[in-house]
């Protein structure tokens, strides 16, 4: 389902530019001050870091927080957010995402080389929504549809160029242990182990080439008794990481001379990159776990689950891996014998075996990531615990926890202002800053004024006024307007269900 | 392994001069097992079945070394029907149709049934329409039709309906059901009347609900076919009074299913294995069978559901299904008990006439 | 054994009531909040159920430690979802004609269908469900519960509890027009929002002169004459303002002829929002969709967060709905926590889903608020209800425990 | 519970949890982490011990220790601590040597697959759960699995336990048991797809979209099997030649460097000598050429070469599934030179009619008696009931299998063989077939197949004869673990 929702966003591209700009020019007086110098007064902050603080007060400048406290005093020069009423919160972190892009897959199956940077579209609803719902980092990776995909990206929801957003680039590459479509599980398997041997053939026989090069040169300067020239020192350096397979005398090979198509995956080899290893069953834990071993990015592996994959619970904990799980919280199983369902919540399962893990959101509306921690707590989960899983954790599993996923000095200027506490259904986000800026206000938030109550958007067509639209209206005028018909769009429920299936 | 009066064993297709067949054991009618079984087969019918004694004065003797028992009876066949008759596809009522006039004994595929020890075979019209009309009871050898007005098949199941054509629901198709019933006449009559009994031709549990219901409100006898998960409703269909004819079991069949079948039996429920030969292969009807008693089924159950309990759901209990005085005489020679599945078919008899005889013998 | 069953209760979230409890319709609930959907809530009080009707609803509490004693933070009447589309499939549809108000499409459920008892896990005890839209008038809905016996009749709350049919695109959408070759029926369909809405006023005008003209009589219309006299309710899905507008412009239109006054109650009213006074002034209840994330839903139409709060507010009675979804993010509790977030409060978002729904449907008098002598529906909570950090935890249906809120035993 | 565990009773009900768990876990309490074998010993008492077909010992004892049988013998000392079970009979369990429990259903269905493909990589160690205990409950421990089962080549096939919550170590019991192939499926039939077709004015998809192959197919099919062999002798052989090459030239090379180290002084001088000359002459001087061979390259690795090379050689068998006698005729006739070549037949509804072929080059035929009705794919039209039987009688070697259709046919593998006896088979032949016959076949007879001293116990407790209703099966012993008892639901 989540391979769907962005495609949703592309269509609203537009409207979306719209708002943001309108967003933008709401910003200016908080800006003014110019000095980069911001003191958030809030009646509760949550730091996420120790206990929460009554009447805390958030100093941040240039970007990065300067203290958090009940007592640290604002800079006299700062722009001070005085709110009482409200209840400060580091932001939340999603920690896989394959939203915000045009297209989420390419149909290259081993494609290291890709970048999901230019594939993202900066004015899609989702950031926007993100931005909303109080999502301020969020970490963008190609979808699963590949045996090793493109590099990911880490950005923030404001902006209007990839610059602009960016937090991180080359936040992992996407490496695939579930089939890809139209294959099964064991060809991926093959395919994937596949990718690697080729990587090594290849560098085998840069390095045999460069080899077999000189030893002919020294023979051929034999033959013409001449002393042979030292060689030009431009030097590569030996393969670092810790893989089962070492390709002796890569130091001879200068990094450039490296086929950029492949280097990606050596980069992944040696440890450099993280990788984002999509796991759609248990059983393709297993192979996940084996191929980061062999090819030396075990240390540096996210898993990303779905399906059963909490099945290998055991395993995984065993691995110490940490995990991104699917925003499809419960797995429901029909007993063959009976037809009885039972139901998982899969991160009781997690939490129960102290695996590190980060939660992905349905979609950045509603049901965003607020919402999967508090179903967590409703699954007895502890509060602290889940509220991790959406803030700290998540961020420490994009190696980002120096910089974002709670509130501490020396970490980004990113601050949610919430009505209430973060986890209940009737809070909503206030006001976001964003590296020490102001970038959204709820109150001047258009989209959200039309998502709530319906008013029409600037852009949209308003309708007459019905005057006798109807021959048998005798009622009173509807002040109303006429309501914008939008066929595009389809009701999901609509569709007939099935009834219970037949013996599958 | 037949002795040498195997060939006076051959005379018996004279009628006159009457079979005395002799079997280390045999099956009976409720499923217990007589030793040193002695049966007599006279003008076609079974004239006597008792254990020890010697065989009567001027009788052919067969002497058997193995088990002998009555033809099995194979529930909801096609067999013996060019596929394309079994469905008018142009009207989902035909309560009027009979199968009996499709019927052609010589097809290949009832000899297939034969080879496997099954002697009858209670063909239905296909599940496919509302009122699909009356089955028919055949032999699988000599082409005798046992009965012409075996029952009426009523269709409750969602195959039974067609998105174009008239009814396409459920309610609707009730409605019609509740119409014809109002003024019946012809079969549907009979069946009203509680002469023939009606099958009702189901798949989900749902609909074995809404034939319950159904039958219930109609005050109507017969039998529910084709649901697997019938049994999970034993209860239910035990109350109704109605017996169930079970959809064809094979290799691989769910374990929830051989379950049902075992409640159904829990609870009392009559029921008899469906074949639907020849889309299915004839020795499953054995292997369903051997399924369930794996699962726990007592052997003499499964024995009945293969031939008196399946004969009185076909309505010819009093001709055939049992290895007693009086029945015609169709009778299997096993090698073995006729419920192990490594036991085979050495010789078929009806009405008295050797039909079948396995290789080599 | 002792591992295995910890490693039971961290699977069976919702883990089935123990082998015994099935049939004893006998409880006492223990609770911190007792919310009974009648604007009483009762701190620290108790609910008890005997054979299968509440029997009792205390402030007091008398602590016995009996096997029958479920302690509990919150208790709930079961929940109500107002248009639960569960148990029917394509052979729910009779196509051959557009208008059949007699038939029942009660018939044609399937009580098996594994969704009733996902919907029961997540609190949703009484679901109404209709027959598919594919028709203009469909026939008549039905009450039942989502446990009970494996009869129709032990699952019924209530029997044709409303007539229902649709406005919109939907009945009109698959027909084809009635040139070009005709293969079948679909060629007779209306296949326009004028057809459906001419069929509608057609059927009605036909049921109110049939009495001095047979040639009107067509099968069910004595249906039609009772939703006209308001002894049946008429149930309309109508998303958009357009189709809104067009059902209550209909049930004015009976009235200002003095051909009868129908009972009328919107379902899916997604756009209720834009033209409440419409529901006011006609004293029509209404069933909202499940909330669309962005806005966007059935029929091209769009649902403000805030609807069922401005409804509520404008005295229009409001119920919600899941259409049966069971997802942790989609189903009944969560919708009514949308609609708080839209900014409905607690009460008012607890009556759309218990009472609300019951008076709109006739079914007050068993189900919809923990009131003595109703039926015993009852949902016990871990936390408050509809917040998504709290979840339905045990379900009591007719007072049989169906979700046992006890940790499962560990021996 | 052990950590290895969870995996498997999620899946069971409440209802049936506690005892499914008895059996798996009392045997798992043994093996924290799941990987280490079983440690508890058992001692198994038999009114009747089957050793293998033909050799039977009354009131013998098998001594089980870490997985494997550690004795085997009449009047045997119970040793310290081991668990006692005993049955009227004992013997081999199971081997399901064409079947498709534990594989996952993708990688069953896989038309993908190539040489290279490991069925291995596509076992689902964690599904099943229901399944894999009913199996047992039959008496198969042991199933060969083929991804892309239907496929022209279906790549490395892999024998698995079926116990359930077995680690996948203890789980594959061979990743790589033979290459399977097909011939002339018509589930291989080209352009082919889900086929429609008008009922009532009505589109309805057809259930079996097989349309029959014609003759080219098939012909071509054949074709593709003998060159994929042939592809693989000759990368075989140029792996070797190329082994050889390099060392001549590496030699010749050191050879040469030293005789230029010689030569380098002289080569020295010469070149100043004739630098100065053509300075003089004021020509341009020219370096002398230096000429070499150059490094032999190796052939280019082809991961599906690697595995038909091992197939041409013979270290691995090849399976091939196919029916039709034009077909059989052809593809052995095509084999007949790779005598190295170690081929079984799968399938081989009409193996009759090349009987004598088979028996002379030795080719078991793995039967699939499959009980087909009307509308079977014409390949099975030849499949008979009968085929086990007069194939044993023609004196070919006969295994029967469940034929990889479906997960749950090789629970039924034990009926399909009495049913196999019922038709004319002897049942020793069919206990042959199930247990030493398909071990022998697939490469694992050194680990399965008998009860004897060393093999890895994979033993069944029954209560009466094997292949009978009485035989009903009390226990089940696999890896050494209990993984069955008369408990189990």
């Amino acid at each position: 389902m989540t391979l769907l929702s962005n495609s949703t966003c592309a269509p609203c591209g537009p409207r979306a530019l719209g708002a943001l700009l309108l967003g933008l020019l709401a910003l200016a007086p908080a800006a003014h001050a110019g000095n980069g110098k911001l003191a958030i007064k809030a009646g509760r902050v949550i730091t996420m870091a120790g206990a929460d603080i009554t009447n805390g007060v958030i100093t941040i400048e240039d970007g990065r927080i300067t203290g958090v406290g009940a007592d640290s005093k604002a800079p006299w020069d700062a722009d001070v957010l005085d709110h009482p009423e409200l209840v400060a919160f580091p932001g939340f972190v999603e920690a896989h995402s394959i939203r915000g892009m045009d297209r989420p897959n390419e149909n290259v199956p081993v494609a290291p080389f890709l970048d999901v940077r230019d594939s993202i579209d900066p004015i899609s609803f989702f950031f926007e929504d993100c931005l909303r719902s109080g999502i301020l980092t969020i970490n963008i990776q190609q979808g699963p549809a590949c045996v090793i995909g493109g590099q990911g990206m880490v950005v923030k929801p404001f902006g209007l160029t990839i610059e602009q957003m960016l937090v991180r680039s080359h936040s992992g590459l996407k490496v695939v242990a579930a089939p890809r479509p139209g294959r099964s599980r064991a060809t991926q398997a093959q395919e994937l182990r596949k990718a690697f041997l080729e990587l090594r053939q290849y560098l085998d026989k840069l390095v045999q080439d460069k080899k077999d090069g000189k030893d002919y040169a020294r023979r051929e300067a034999l033959f013409q008794g001449k002393d042979l020239e030292k060689e030009e020192n431009k030097k590569g350096r030996a393969q670092e990481g810790n893989a089962s397979w070492k390709i002796d005398g890569l130091e001879m090979i200068p990094r450039g001379e490296i086929d950029d198509q492949k280097e990606p995956l050596l980069r992944l080899v040696e440890g450099k990159i993280p990788a984002f290893f999509y796991c759609d069953s248990a059983m393709s834990v297993r192979l996940a776990l084996e191929v980061a071993r062999a090819n030396g990015f075990f240390a540096n592996t996210v898993l990303v689950l779905e399906g059963d994959a909490w099945k290998a619970a055991d395993v995984i904990a065993e691995s110490g891996l940490p995990c991104v799980l699917s925003p499809n919280l419960m797995y429901v199983e029909r007993d063959p014998l009976t037809g009885k369902e039972t139901e998982t919540f899969v991160p009781k399962v997690f939490a129960d075996k102290k695996i590190r893990f980060a939660l992905q959101s349905v979609n950045a509306g509603p049901q965003s990531l607020w919402f999967q921690a508090a179903q967590c707590v409703a699954h007895g989960i502890e509060r602290k615990a889940a509220l991790e899983s959406v803030t700290k954790t998540a961020a420490e599993v994009l190696r980002l926890g120096k910089r974002v996923g709670t509130l501490e000095a020396g970490k980004d200027g990113n601050v949610v202002l919430l009505s209430g506490d973060p986890l209940s259904v009737t809070s909503t986000v206030q006001y976001v800053v964003l590296d020490g800026r102001l970038v959204y206000d709820r109150s001047k938030d258009v989209r959200m004024k039309h998502l709530m109550s319906g008013v029409e958007q600037a852009n949209s067509t308003p309708g007459g006024a019905m005057e006798n639209s109807h021959p048998h209206d005798e009622g009173p005028e509807a002040e109303g307007e006429k309501p914008k018909k939008d066929k595009g769009e389809k009701d999901e429920k609509e569709e007939k269900k099935d009834p219970e299936p037949k013996k599958d | 392994m037949f002795t040498i009066l195997i060939a006076s064993g051959l005379l018996a297709a004279a009628p006159e001069r009457p079979l005395a067949i002799h079997a280390d054991k045999a099956r009976l009618a409720d499923g217990k097992v007589l030793e040193d079984a002695w049966v007599v087969i006279e003008d076609g019918k079974i004239s006597s079945v008792r254990s020890g004694g010697e065989a009567p004065e001027d009788s052919a003797v067969l002497r058997h070394t193995g088990w002998i028992s009555s033809g099995l009876v194979a529930l909801h066949a096609y067999a013996g029907t060019p596929r394309a008759e079994l469905r008018d596809t142009t009207r989902t009522m035909l309560p009027e149709a009979r199968i009996a006039w499709a019927l052609d004994p010589a097809r290949p595929e009832v000899a297939d049934c034969l080879r496997e020890g099954i002697t009858s075979l209670l063909v239905t019209p296909a599940r496919q329409s509302l009122v699909g009309g009356a089955g028919a009871v055949l032999k699988t050898a000599g082409g005798t039709i046992v009965s012409r007005e075996a029952q009426l098949s009523l269709g409750f199941a969602a195959m039974s309906y067609v998105s174009n054509r008239y009814p396409t629901s459920f309610q609707a198709g009730l409605a019609e059901l509740e119409r014809l019933l109002e003024k019946p006449s012809g079969l549907l009559e009979k069946a009203k009347e509680g002469e023939l009994p009606v099958l009702f031709e189901v798949s989900e549990r749902s609909d074995v609900m809404r034939a319950l219901a159904f039958a219930k409100q109609q005050e109507l006898r017969g039998a529910l076919s084709g649901a697997e998960w019938t049994g999970e409703l034993a209860k239910s269909v035990k109350e109704s009074g109605l017996s169930v004819v079970l959809p064809p079991i094979g290799l691989g069949e769910e374990r929830r299913a051989l379950r049902a079948v075992l409640s159904l039996a829990q609870e009392g429920v009559p029921f008899g294995f469906g074949l639907d030969a020849p889309l299915s292969h004839p020795a499953s009807l054995r292997l369903a069978a051997a399924l369930c008693v794996r699962e726990g089924l007592a052997a003499d159950q499964a024995w009945r559901a293969l031939s008196s309990e399946a004969a009185r759901i076909a309505g010819v209990e009093a001709q055939l299904g049992a290895l007693a005085e009086g029945q015609q005489a169709d009778v299997v020679l096993w090698s073995g008990d006729p419920l192990e599945l490594t036991s085979s078919v050495q010789a078929v008899y009806v009405d008295g006439r050797r039909a079948y005889t396995a290789e080599g013998r | 054994m002792k591992t295995q069953w910890l490693l039971l209760s961290l699977v069976a979230t919702a883990s089935l009531a123990r082998a015994g409890d099935d049939e004893r319709k006998a409880w006492t609930i223990l609770a911190e909040k007792i919310y009974t959907s009648t604007g009483r809530v009762i701190e620290k009080g108790m609910v008890q159920v005997n054979n299968g009707k509440i029997a009792q609803v205390t402030p007091s509490v008398e602590e016995g430690g009996a096997a029958t004693e479920l302690k509990v933070y919150a208790v709930t009447a079961g929940l109500i979802d107002a248009s639960a589309r569960l148990g029917v499939s394509l052979t729910s549809v009779e196509q051959s004609t557009e208008v059949q108000p007699h038939r029942r499409v009660a018939q044609a459920v399937d009580i098996f269908a594994p969704e009733f008892e996902r919907v029961l896990a997540g609190g949703v005890t009484t679901v109404l469900v209709n027959p598919p839209d594919s028709n203009v008038i469909g026939g008549l809905g039905v009450a039942l519960k989502t446990a009970g016996g494996d009869t129709l009749e032990s699952r019924t709350v209530r029997a044709d509890v409303a007539l229902r049919g649709a406005i919109g695109s939907q009945p009109s959408g698959g027909n084809r027009p009635a040139f070009g070759r005709a293969t079948d029926f679909f060629n007779r369909r209306p296949t326009t929002r004028m057809g459906v809405e001419w069929e509608w006023r057609k059927a009605f005008w036909d049921a109110a002169q049939v009495e001095r003209d047979e040639s009107k009589r067509f099968p069910g219309i004595e249906r039609m004459q009772e939703a006209l006299a308001g002894k049946l309710t008429v149930s309309i899905q109508a998303w958009t303002t357009q189709d809104i507008r067009t059902a209550v412009f209909l049930k004015e239109e009976m009235e200002r002829e003095k051909l009868g006054s129908p009972r009328l109650v919107i379902d899916a009213a997604a756009e209720a929002w834009k033209e409440p006074q419409l529901l006011v002034r006609s004293k029509t209840g209404v069933v909202l969709p499940p909330f669309p994330a962005l806005g966007r839903t059935g029929d091209g139409a769009f649902m403000a967060w805030n609807t069922a709060q401005l409804l509520h507010e404008k005295g229009v009675v409001v119920a919600l709905s899941a259409h049966g979804a069971a997802d942790l993010d989609e189903r009944l509790a969560a919708q009514a926590g949308y609609a708080m977030r839209g900014g409905l409060s607690f009460e008012a978002a607890l009556a759309a889903v218990t009472i609300h729904p019951a008076r709109l449907f006739g079914l007050e008098e068993r189900v919809g608020s923990l009131e003595v002598g109703k039926d015993a529906d009852l949902v016990l909570w871990n936390g408050e209800p509809f917040e998504p950090t709290s979840r339905p935890i045990g379900v009591i249906v007719d007072g049989v425990l169906r979700v046992d809120p006890r940790p499962a035993p560990v021996d | 519970m052990t950590p290895s565990l969870p995996g498997l009773v999620l899946g069971l009900s409440a209802s049936i949890l506690s005892s499914a768990c008895a059996t798996a876990a009392s045997p798992a309490k043994a093996r924290p982490g799941g990987e280490q074998p079983a440690t508890e010993v058992l001692f198994v008492r038999a009114e009747r011990l089957i050793v293998r077909p033909g050799v039977e010992l009354e009131g013998a004892q098998v001594v089980v220790r870490d997985g494997r049988i550690a004795a085997v013998g009449k009047d045997l000392a119970v040793p310290e601590g081991a668990r006692e079970l005993a049955a009227p009979y004992v013997c081999a369990a199971y081997l399901d040597p064409w079947g498709a429990l534990g594989l996952a259903a993708d990688a069953r269905v896989d038309s993908a697959t190539t040489a290279g493909t490991r069925a291995a990589d596509g076992v689902d160690t964690y599904g099943n759960k229901e399944l894999r205990l009913e199996t047992l409950r039959a008496g198969v421990t042991c199933v060969r699995v083929q991804a892309g089962a239907s496929a022209r080549v279906s790549g490395l096939g892999a024998v698995l336990r079926v116990a359930p919550g077995l680690s996948p170590a203890e789980a594959i019991l061979a990743a790589e048991s033979a290459l399977a192939m097909s011939v002339g499926l018509s589930a291989n039939a080209p352009n082919q797809g889900p086929s429609f077709d008008f009922v009532d004015g009505q589109l309805v998809q057809r259930e079996s979209s097989a349309r029959g192959m014609d003759l080219f197919d098939r012909v071509g099919d054949i074709d593709r099997v003998v060159t994929a062999i042939e592809g693989g002798r000759s990368y075989l052989q140029s792996k070797i030649e190329h082994k050889h090459e390099l060392a001549e030239w590496q030699k010749k090379i050191t050879e040469k460097e030293t005789e230029l180290d010689k030569e380098f002084k002289k080569a020295k001088k010469d070149r100043e000598k004739e630098e100065k000359d053509a300075k003089e002459k004021g020509k341009k001087f020219e370096e002398k050429k230096y000429k070499e061979d150059k490094r032999p390259q190796p052939p280019r690795y082809d991961e599906d070469n690697e595995v038909l090379g091992r197939v041409a050689n013979g270290e691995l068998p090849l399976v091939v599934q196919v029916h039709r006698t034009a077909e059989l005729r052809g593809l052995l006739a095509a084999t007949a030179k790779h005598d190295r070549l170690r081929l079984l037949v799968a399938g081989g509804s009409e193996a009759m009619n090349c009987s004598a072929t088979l028996v002379e080059r030795g080719v078991p035929v793995i039967v699939m008696p499959a009980l087909v009705g009307e509308g079977a794919v014409d390949e099975l039209d030849g499949a008979d009931l009968t085929l086990a039987a007069r194939l044993a009688k023609a004196g070919v070697e006969v295994l029967i299998g469940s034929g990889g259709g479906s997960a749950a046919a090789s629970r039924d593998l034990p009926l399909l063989a009495q049913i196999a006896v019922g038709n004319g088979w002897t049942r020793e032949a069919a206990f042959a077939a199930l247990t030493v016959g398909a071990a022998r076949a697939l490469d694992v007879e050194r680990s399965i197949g008998t009860v004897e001293r060393g093999k890895s116990a994979e033993l069944l407790l029954l209560e009466g004869e094997p292949l009978t209703n009485a035989g009903r099966v009390k226990y089940v012993i696999s890896a050494g673990r209990v993984v069955l008892t008369p408990e189990t639901k």
